[in-house]
Order: C-alpha cells, then structure tokens, then sequence
C-alpha cells in the first residue's frame, strides 16, 4: 500500500513530506507502530493522526493512496 | 457534488490595527448590532531559561484547519444569536508586541457577542491545526504548547 | 487633603474606529500582554411603536460618574491581573450604527481580559449615571432603559 | 435650610436645576416626600437621590447648601 505522508510542527522537523510503500499495514494502529518504530523520536510524543483530511480519534482502516498527517499538539492563537 | 467554497481565516503576517478598524467601520450600516466583542492574541516576549521570545512562526495544516473552522462557526451561529462573525489567523512571523488572532463578533445584546468569542477563542486554541515555533532572540526555537 | 485627578471617560460624539485602532496600536510595546478584550456599544436602529431610533443622546452627571468609575477600576484591577484598562463613553448624540462606548483589556493570558471586561461593561451600565434618550427620526423621544 | 436640585434624564424634563429654601426637611426621607409633593410626576417614579456626589442607599441627614441630584435608572453603554 502506498500513503503519502505529511507533518507538522515539531514533528516535522524530524519527518519529512514523503511517499511510503508498506506492506502489513492495514489499519492507523498498525501505521503508529510502523511509524514509531521508523522514528524513534515520535514514540515519547503526543501526536494525532489525519487521513485525508479527517482526524483520527480511534482506529480505522487504511486505504491506498491514503493521505496521511501526523500532528503534534495544536498551538494557535 | 457540489464543493463548498471555505472562508479563507489565514493571513500573511500579523494583523495590523489597521484592518482592525476597517473590519469594525464595515459594521455601521448593521444597524441591529448593539455589542461588538473583539479578542485579540499578541505575541508575548516571554522570558524562557534567560532567553526572550522575539517572534512566533506560525503554521497550519490550512485545508484541515479551514474546514474544521466552518464546523466551528457553524456550531457558534446555531448556539448564539449572532449578527456577525469574524475570525483571521496569522501564518509566518509575527514579532513579540505584533497581533496574530484576530475574533470579533457582533449581536443586538451584548452577552451573546461576548459569550461566543470566549467559546470561539477556546475553540481555535484547541481544535485548529496551527502551530507556533517561538524563535529567541539568539535565534534558537522551541515548539510553543498550548496550556 | 490631596486631591486625586480622576481620569476622564467621556469623549463628545461617537468613538471612530480610528481612535479604537489608534488605542490597539499603542499596545505594540507592551509586550508582557498576550491577551486583549474589547468590547463596543454601538447604537441600534430599534423599532418602537412603528417608529425607528436614529439616535441616542447621552448626558451624564460627570463628576459622580468619574468617580464611580475610578472605584470600579481599582476593584478591577484588584481582582484581576490586568496590564491595561480603558475605558471611554460617548456624551451628545450618537447616530445609530456609531459606536458609544469602548472597553479595552489586556492581560498575559486571555481570560482575565475577557473576565474583566465583561465585568466592567456589567458594572458600567449597572453603576454609572449617565443616561440615554432616544431620538426617533420623527423628532420624537423617550429615554432608554437598561433592561 | 438651602439646598441646590439637579436632575438627569426623564426627570431632568420636570425638574430643572434650582435652589430650594426649605424648612421641616431634616433628611433624605423628608426631601423625597417634599419633592414627591412638588413634582407630582416624581411620585410614579423610580429615582435615586446623591447628596454632594454619595448615592443614598438609606435615610441620611441634610445640612445647608447642600448638592441634591435626582437621578432616573441609568441607561449608559
């Protein structure tokens, strides 16, 4: 499967935009692991998901082609 | 399917008291509106492990934060009889003294105007995708946190 | 017996967004704020029996009010943790659509700003003697009652 | 006893600024019945007395020259 993935913040200091091709990986708790592991950094912080567009509050499953966003803790205003 | 055009809350840089008044002059011919209430952000120089603040850059996930704004205002023109409502957000550096929110809302009695710009700050703060880097003086950053 | 300058409120005629933006302005320096309020009166086009206010006109007994005011300042002040308050209030006739009175707060963090001006705007209409008469675009009056 | 009257608002259109001589008013409560008696119109109203620029809340003693305001309900902001 092919995500394309973005970030923001903090943690886009350490992740860059780029397209992943994954294997095993077919829902957004696989895709944290799978990210956590690949960046380390990311394991100790506070972070949400995006795909496409709509934020993440449980588990749900991934699609090809999928654009997801990786958030840290908002801080506007 | 018909695409929803989004209001636009970003600007380039901070809010000048300029387009301040302007957004406020546009409101004399509402003639139903009583109370107008603004909420103001400003870039504070705070003082952080002897370092000051000089400036925060800040960023957005702009499709995301545009589309859970019109969800906002939705919520808040069905909670509150509102005549008006406005929100700009600053993206880029805005230097410590300098405006980067901007939220003004109007209503024929004032508790509503007021009511719903508190509950819209709250609501920006915490649920638009916008981030600040504080950059100090000696240029160095961190990652702001909303408390 | 000392006597105390008590600051003056009152401005003659409407409050122009360019001396609401000139007041934003002045603010750039103080960079320990994060956080400003403001709220507006303007004057409402309300209808009544069949005929329409074109304006309010303001008088005031001054002296008690400038007095008053100075009280609910230090309670204010007292109870909040304000960097700034202002306050200003029309006296004479103010066209419907033209702002009459102006608060202003401004704190580090947002809420007290926001609590303290809803306070004040409470307290100001509550405590100040100061009085509006409606002028009907017949040329007809009555005085306004705060609900 | 000398008194200087001013008034504000509705009751500023009965009840012009004036200087009363007047005698058997030796408090707030007595002045109210003098100027109910007066000005008629008063009697129907809701109004506040301050004696040199203190609002009365209860009865209060008069002296000479002293500054009488006869104020309506507030309706500033």
């Amino acid at each position: 499967m092919k995500l394309e993935i973005i970030s923001f913040g903090k943690i886009s200091e350490f992740i860059r935009q780029q397209q992943i091709e994954i294997s095993d990986v077919i829902n957004t708790d696989q895709l944290k692991s799978y990210l956590e592991t690949s960046f380390p950094q990311l394991a100790g912080m506070k972070y949400k998901l995006a795909i496409n567009q709509n934020v993440i509050q449980s588990n749900q499953s991934l699609k090809n082609e999928d654009k997801v966003a990786i958030m840290p803790p908002f801080s506007g205003g | 399917m018909s695409e929803k055009k989004l209001k636009n809350i970003f600007v380039k840089g901070a809010i000048s008291p300029g387009f301040i008044a302007d957004s406020i002059a546009k409101h004399a011919t509402k003639t139903a509106i009583g109370g107008h209430n603004i909420f103001m952000g400003q870039v504070r120089k705070d003082e952080i492990n002897g370092k000051f603040v000089a400036a925060i850059d800040y960023t957005a996930y702009e499709e995301l934060a545009l589309t859970k704004m019109d969800e906002i205002r939705e919520d808040i023109f069905a909670k509150y009889p509102l005549n008006c409502m406005h929100v700009h957000h600053s993206l880029g550096s805005i230097q410590a003294g300098e405006i980067c929110l901007f939220v003004f809302t109007s209503s024929a009695h004032r508790k509503p105007a007021m009511e719903a710009c508190n509950e819209l700050v709250e609501r920006i703060k915490a649920e638009l995708p916008i981030w600040g880097k504080e950059i100090f003086e000696d240029e160095t950053h961190q990652w702001k946190e909303n408390i």
